[in-house]
């Protein structure tokens, strides 16, 4: 039946949603969640655009509660983390990075002031009981996660306490040992039955374990220093890098030469400078083959040291011998008078990979009294040999598997991927622990293991036009005369400092609610809800209406907003 | 019924004349009609305005062609032809002249009524507007109205003072006209 | 319920323009129309000139207006809305009246109703969407296309660099009129044309608002790119926002960093002239064009002396949960 | 109660006594005293309107197009070019089916300029979709006026009061005023069913395509011929409250057997009236007043064209390269009839031109005269002989 004709031909309001232009589309709008830069490069998994966005909202619990669900101890990594998601902040590329580690120690702190209850997953108490051996990073971020998921945990450690590396390579001066205490103890209050005292290979076997309990986490760390020498020629007095500062950690003695120079190129050369240097020695030159971050040096070549270390390292006066090897020990007897430097760098070879090539006619001399060599540890084979097979480290795959090994995991230092950003530090530690923890669960519930991989968001994909410039805040530092053996050096945020540092998040590849597309779609086509949308939005489409015309696309600041063709 | 054509220039208040002779008429029960003939023209020239005057509705819209009578605001338009154009035989015309009756009658040739209206209005009310002291004499010459009729009409015009005077107007015109001296016209 | 059609019922903000208006893919007057109607419902009263906007929102049995709406002919929005206006004040009514037309018919053909609308205070809100042609007509240049455009009667030839004349300076005619307040706006700024709507609305008094509408056919480019090039608009200095108050300039939003005219130029095909090779004149008419915003820049004070969160960089900040209502 | 008024003024009195809610105003002569005198009753509070002293008739029409389609009571008056100016509006009131009414003092178009009377200028909307009724005197001017709102507000379409300019307007007459409380009683205050109303948001004045419109123009169409029953509606209505008639669509005059007829619109029919009875050796014939000519009474035409074997048809406006547009549309009106009379079609009074009514026997000798159309009035003196 047509329609007849209304007098003087009116019409009757929103009597055009009968005509349904979603017709006319040839590309359609699709929210797509990619990987913020900052959760692309976080070793620990956090997805940080996330947990700023419920800080944008004002809701601190609640960041923390999405930051825990991957990272157990932001207090801690707050303070020591390199912070990867910093460095690949787009805003970096904008003004200035997102102060990122401040904004987590924040969070950290506060929970443990607070006192916030982890929230455990509601899923149904398991009977399966899982073993942690070593109680640092790995294994205990390997034991909350599984705690977490309801599992019995039972955690080993040879120490007396918790915290592994935590407790002895990283000075007080960045990680206050009371955050140590406090953090780690409400982890293991969570309900983690933790067996201290307890060494592998001493108190307890691995088959033991591996008969015991249903699936055995290895996060036992790299204990033992690398074998150091200079073309075969070693000082007779030699200390290493990691035993000095343990030495120092635990019972204070520490040698004061009248120079020194440390070999390597890690926060434990870094901070060893800074202990010696406010020790009284003169000079302390810090000797490696990765440069300083710059324009000069690629990514993968700096400094695998927290940026702000090094700052205040250079403050304090520690001289770095960057791009450089030691190439030869003048030696006065078997006691160390110089050292004989070359310039080196990486390079790509023929095929393409890339290796050290040192540089004849740049050597140069260091006049000093003792060599310290921090060239990093490997795993201490006791109890481990079924496992090592006479290599420096567990080999395993992203989840921690062992292969040949079922039930068993490894994860944090020990295992084989030292190289590159995001190993070796508390961080990856954390996400090894994590990713294991599924790979028990997926194990122990039959099914596949799953790390969710988005892709991640182009800094042009972002529409700057709407984000103004805003300065970082600034995070106090210790004067440099205040600085001491126990005082930490850097301060955190306030509360107001650090949600208005969270309000700087461009909030990349995530929808920033910002009510961009909802505003600006001529043709009403973008609906709003104010609860979420099944996407975790606040924005849904209208298929039935949308011409396809991608502004929303375009004017998304955030690129949350894809066009595809239309099916 | 009796067609009057009333003469004058742009400004004069011909038209207004008009309207107050239908409106008098109008008071005493008769049925009247009035109305102009426009020109394009501006202050000062030429304008032309009709009245029926009849004891039954008055039909016919076209122009007076006939009258039996004419009013001359300004004697100078005596010398335009289309001014006498028509006017009945022994039809009475009124002119505002400052001559004598006789004198003007003798210029131009046909009987003819003088008032110095212009005059009398600028000594009695004060404005040189011939229109109302040629009405007072026209009445009083014909008789068809009483010239109470008149202030009737110039008082929807008009009120307190302006109104006493314009009555005097009235009075002091009429004096100076034959009263009935065209009722044998007026009734033909 | 997140399905769109349940959640469409419960927007929370009015809906003057509902969906299913044929305007094409990108079109700047329909959002510009659908911001103005959303901030000024829903108790006004349209009037709307002939044009895109009344065929795109009206094809008979359909409407896509939520607000009461009155089309009549191409130049008398203006004067049915004082028709209307004059009914409700007869009525006791407060409802507003908002009077809309393209450049078209507010620059040149309605232009006198406007000003007999405006000279009579009737209590008005006119708002002209100017997308500087006739589109619905398919392109001509009215006295609002900008000096060198190209249009289909202002064609670029051997002896023609696109519009010989330049763009009519509408508000300052506005301005002559001392009413008590008149603005220019942006698409590219919604936040500010709201609140220049909701000024507008809150007066009693006729009020004009000239919202610069990209047209996507008509300006050679994609709908996609309607949003950023009014925002270079905006920012080269050549459509200059300001406010008026009774004639004299109250405020303007400072440009931060302005942009190179030929930033806004390029994009759009009916500037493509202005960038042939060899020819000298292009380079010419580039220059004069940066040269009208330079003036306007001039004129106007519209170089900010700092971040401002109101001038060009600082006004369509972004924040978490939308914007915040000014 | 009787009062002598001009023209202009009663037409402003009467429609005063609709109380409409917006007037807009706009000068042209001589429909320039009805506005005035609507405006002096504003400014002495005798009428409560918005009046709207707009800048141009296109923006009267279209004030009063607003206005009504918000609801008000909406009125206007203009002539000649004004009604040309208004035109696109004129069709845009009546296709939107808003009851505007219009005064429209008839008055010529040029080129060459002249503000005299004749029915040129409605004559050329005469298509747009509106009522026009005519009318012969001051008195069915201001009947006609209050009528016009009754009719417009029933049949939803507006109305167009023709009245000759000057001839009319400018005539003070004796005429019957109503009082305002048989005016309220005759007219219900004004409610419009599809008033602009966000409560109830319509959308007025849409866009129709080739599917519909043919529709929306039978629907009009209809409307307009429906509206005959309105026009004898409400004249019936008033002759009850009043004692007067202006004659529905159409009157006749004359006697029974008359073989002639003449049919005229306007002031003309009164004239002719009053030569009828008082012309000495006057013929047999039948005076027909055209009072309403949209909608175009053809069927009552007819009806009064029985027995007649001429019939002379009057208009006061040509159609140049046709004739009179009156006589085209009675003759084709009256084809329908089985014996139809001869139609002669005359134009007389063009631009002011007095009708004595001495035309009268002229037009009585017409059909012996004039075989198609003729300006009766020409003064072959004046013309080149080739013009003639």
């Amino acid at each position: 039946m047509p329609v007849t004709m209304t007098r003087g031909a009116f019409a009757l309001p929103g009597t055009s949603l009968a005509f349904k232009t979603g017709t006319w589309r040839n590309t359609r709008p699709i929210h797509t969640h990619a990987a913020a830069p900052c959760h692309g490069a976080c070793p620990a998994g956090e997805d940080q655009q996330e947990w700023l966005a419920r800080l944008q909202e004002g809701r601190p619990r609640e960041a923390w509660e999405a930051l825990v669900a991957m990272n157990p101890m932001p207090a801690v990594t707050g303070r020591v983390c390199p912070h990867p998601c910093e460095s690949a902040c787009n805003r970096g590329q904008y003004d200035s990075p997102i102060a990122i580690h401040g904004i987590e120690r924040w969070l950290g702190d506060e929970a443990i002031r607070h006192n916030w209850a982890y929230p455990l997953l509601d899923v149904p108490v398991r009977s399966q009981r899982v073993a942690v051996v070593g109680a640092g990073p790995a294994g205990l971020s390997a034991a909350y996660h599984l705690l977490r998921r309801r599992y019995n945990v039972v955690l080993f450690d040879a120490m007396p306490e918790a915290g592994g590396l935590l407790r002895s390579a990283i000075p007080p001066t960045r990680l206050p040992r009371d955050v140590v205490d406090k953090e780690l103890g409400r982890i293991l209050a969570l309900g983690i039955e933790f067996r201290p005292r307890t060494a592998l290979g001493r108190d307890v076997s691995l088959d033991q374990l591996r008969s015991e309990f249903d699936a055995v986490f290895l996060g036992v760390g790299a204990g033992k220093s690398r074998h150091w020498d200079v073309d075969g020629a070693v000082p007779a007095d030699l200390h290493e890098g990691l035993g000095m500062l343990k030495e120092w950690l635990v019972v204070g003695a520490l040698p004061t030469p009248n120079a020194v120079v440390i070999h390597g190129g890690g926060n434990t050369a870094v901070d060893l400078a800074r202990v010696m240097r406010r020790a009284g020695v003169k000079d302390v030159h810090v000797v490696t083959a990765s440069g300083l971050p710059g324009p000069d040096t690629e990514p993968d070549d700096v400094l695998n040291v927290v940026p702000r270390e090094l700052e205040q390292a250079v403050e304090e006066g520690v001289v770095f011998h960057p791009h450089r090897t030691i190439n030869r020990l003048i030696m006065r007897g078997s006691k160390v008078v110089g050292v004989e430097m070359v310039r080196l760098k990486k390079l790509p070879d023929g095929r393409g990979r890339k290796s050290r090539v040192s540089f004849e006619g740049t050597e140069t001399v260091l006049h000093v009294d003792m060599v310290v060599p921090a060239i990093g540890e490997v795993v201490d084979p006791t109890g481990m040999e079924s496992v090592l097979h006479g290599k420096d480290y567990i080999k395993t795959d992203r989840f921690g598997r062992i292969d040949g090994q079922a039930g068993l995991f490894a994860g944090g230092d020990a295992r084989d991927w030292l190289k590159g950003l995001t190993g070796g530090t508390v961080s990856a530690a954390i996400g090894d622990g994590r990713r294991a923890a599924e790979a028990i669960d997926a194990l122990l519930s039959g099914r596949e293991a799953v790390e969710p991989v988005r892709p991640p968001i182009r800094y042009d994909r972002l529409n700057l036009a709407y984000y103004e410039n805003r300065p970082r805040i600034p995070l106090p530092t210790l004067e440099l005369e205040k600085r001491n053996d126990t005082d930490e050096i850097e301060g955190g945020p306030s509360g107001a400092q650090a949600l208005a540092e969270a309000n700087r998040c461009f909030s990349c590849g995530n929808c920033l609610a910002c009510d961009n597309c909802w505003t600006l779609c001529p043709d009403n086509a973008v609906v709003k809800t104010t609860e979420l949308a099944s996407d975790g939005s606040h924005y849904v489409f209208d298929y039935d209406y949308c011409k396809g015309c991608g502004l929303c696309a375009k004017e998304c600041p955030c690129g949350y907003i894809d066009m595809v063709p239309d099916e | 019924m009796i067609e009057v054509r009333i003469h004058g220039r742009g400004g004069q208040g011909n038209v207004v004349a008009a309207y107050l002779l239908a409106t008098a008429a109008f008071e005493t029960g008769r049925h009247c009609q009035a109305f102009p003939s426009f020109g394009a023209e501006r202050r000062g020239a030429p304008v032309t305005a009709f009245v029926r005057i009849a004891d039954v509705p008055i039909r016919r819209r076209c122009q007076v062609a006939e009258p039996a009578f004419l009013v001359v605001q300004d004697s100078g338009l005596l010398h335009i032809p289309a001014t006498v154009d028509g006017l009945k035989p022994g039809g009475g015309v009124l002119v505002n002249s400052p001559l004598s009756s006789a004198d003007l009658s003798a210029e131009c040739g046909r009987p003819t009524i003088a008032l110095p209206a212009t005059a009398l209005a600028r000594d009695i009310i004060g404005k040189p507007m011939p229109n109302v002291a040629l009405l007072a004499a026209f009445l009083t010459l014909t008789g068809i109205l009483p010239t109470e009729a008149l202030a009737k009409a110039l008082a929807h015009r008009f009120k307190g003072d302006m109104l006493e005077r314009n009555t005097k107007l009235i009075e002091a015109a009429a004096a100076l006209v034959p009263a009935g001296a065209w009722r044998e016209t007026a009734h033909a | 319920m997140t399905e769109p059609a349940s959640l469409r019922s419960r927007q929370p903000r009015f809906r003057g323009l509902e969906a299913g208006h044929r305007a094409c893919q990108g079109c700047g007057e329909a959002l510009a129309a659908r911001l103005v109607t959303e901030s000024a419902g829903p108790d006004v009263i349209l009037t709307n000139a002939t044009g895109c906007l009344e065929v795109f929102t009206t094809p008979w049995p359909q409407s896509a207006w939520r607000v009461p709406w009155l089309h009549s002919l191409f130049e008398n929005s203006a004067a049915i809305a004082s028709g209307v206006e004059a009914a409700l004040k007869a009525q006791g009514r407060r409802t507003k009246v908002i009077a809309m037309g393209g450049d078209g018919g507010t620059f040149d053909i309605g232009f006198q109703a406007l000003s007999g609308m405006l000279e009579r205070m009737h209590n008005v809100l006119y708002v002209c969407y100017d997308n500087e042609a006739y589109m619905n007509t398919g392109i001509q240049r009215s006295s609002s296309t900008p000096h060198a455009a190209m249009t289909t009667t202002s064609p670029p030839g051997k002896n023609r660099m696109g519009k010989r004349h330049m763009k009519k300076d509408l508000l300052s005619i506005i301005a002559a009129h001392h009413v008590p307040y008149a603005a220019s706006a942006s698409v590219a700024y919604p936040q500010d044309l709201r609140r220049k709507v909701r000024r507008a609305m809150e007066i009693e008094g006729p009020t004009f608002l000239l919202v610069h509408s990209p047209c996507p056919l008509g300006w050679g480019h994609d709908g996609t790119l309607s949003i950023e090039i009014a925002r270079l608009g905006v920012q080269t200095g050549l459509f200059p926002l300001i406010e008026l108050e009774r004639g004299e300039v109250a405020s303007v939003m400072p440009i931060r960093n302005p942009v190179p005219v030929v930033e806004y130029l390029k994009r759009q095909g009916r500037f493509r002239h202005l960038f042939s090779d060899g020819d000298h004149r292009a380079r010419e008419e580039r220059e004069h064009l940066q040269a009208l915003a330079d003036y306007n820049i001039e004129r106007y004070g519209l170089k900010g002396d700092g971040d401002d969160p109101l001038d060009t960089d600082g006004a369509d900040t972004v924040r978490r949960g939308g914007p915040a209502r000014t | 109660m009787l009062e002598a008024l001009e023209g202009s003024q009663a037409i402003a009195r009467a429609v005063a006594l609709c109380r409409p809610g917006v007037v807009a105003a706009y000068p042209i002569t001589p429909q320039t005293h009805i506005v005035e005198n609507l405006s002096k009753l504003v400014a002495d509070g005798r009428l409560e309107t918005e009046l709207v002293s707009v800048e141009s008739e296109f923006s009267a029409a279209s004030v009063a197009l607003g206005a009504s389609a918000a609801g008000s009571r909406a009125y206007t008056a203009s002539s000649s070019q004004g009604i040309l100016l208004m035109a696109e509006v004129l069709f845009n009131i009546s296709g939107m089916r808003l009851p505007v009414v219009l005064t429209c003092a008839n008055r010529a178009l040029g080129a060459p300029i002249n503000i005299w009377n004749d029915h040129a200028d409605s004559m050329a909307v005469r298509d747009c979709g509106w009522i026009q009724l005519h009318c012969a005197n001051n008195q069915e001017a201001v009947d006609t006026s209050i009528q016009a709102f009754r009719i417009a507000e029933a049949t939803e379409l507006p109305v167009m009061v023709c009245v000759d300019g000057f001839v009319l307007t400018h005539t003070l007459e004796t005429l019957e005023m109503p009082d305002q409380k048989l005016v309220d009683a005759y007219l219900p205050p004004f409610r419009f069913s599809r008033m602009l109303d966000p409560k109830h948001p319509l959308s007025l004045g849409t866009l129709v395509g080739p599917e519909y419109f043919a529709e929306t123009r039978q629907a009009h169409h209809r409307a307009l011929l429906d509206s005959v029953g309105a026009i004898l509606e409400a004249d019936r209505a008033w002759q009850a409250a009043t004692g007067r008639s202006c004659g529905g669509l159409l009157t006749v005059e004359g006697p029974e057997d008359a073989r002639i007829g003449v049919l005229a619109m306007g002031s003309l029919v009164s004239t002719f009236e009053e030569a009828m009875e008082v012309l000495p050796g006057r013929k047999k014939a039948k005076l027909i007043k055209l009072r309403a000519f949209r909608p175009f009474p053809d069927e009552a035409l007819r009806h009064v064209c029985e027995g007649l074997t001429d019939l002379v048809v009057v208009d006061r406006a040509i159609s140049t390269g046709f004739g009179g547009v009156l006589g085209g549309e009675v003759r084709s009106a009256l084809l329908e009839m089985k014996k139809a009379p001869k139609v002669h079609n005359v134009a007389l009074g063009l631009g002011g031109r007095d009708v004595p009514m001495e035309m009268w026997p002229r037009l009585l000798a017409v059909p012996k005269e004039v075989e198609g159309f003729r300006i009766l009035d020409l003064d072959p003196a004046k013309l080149e002989p080739a013009d003639l």
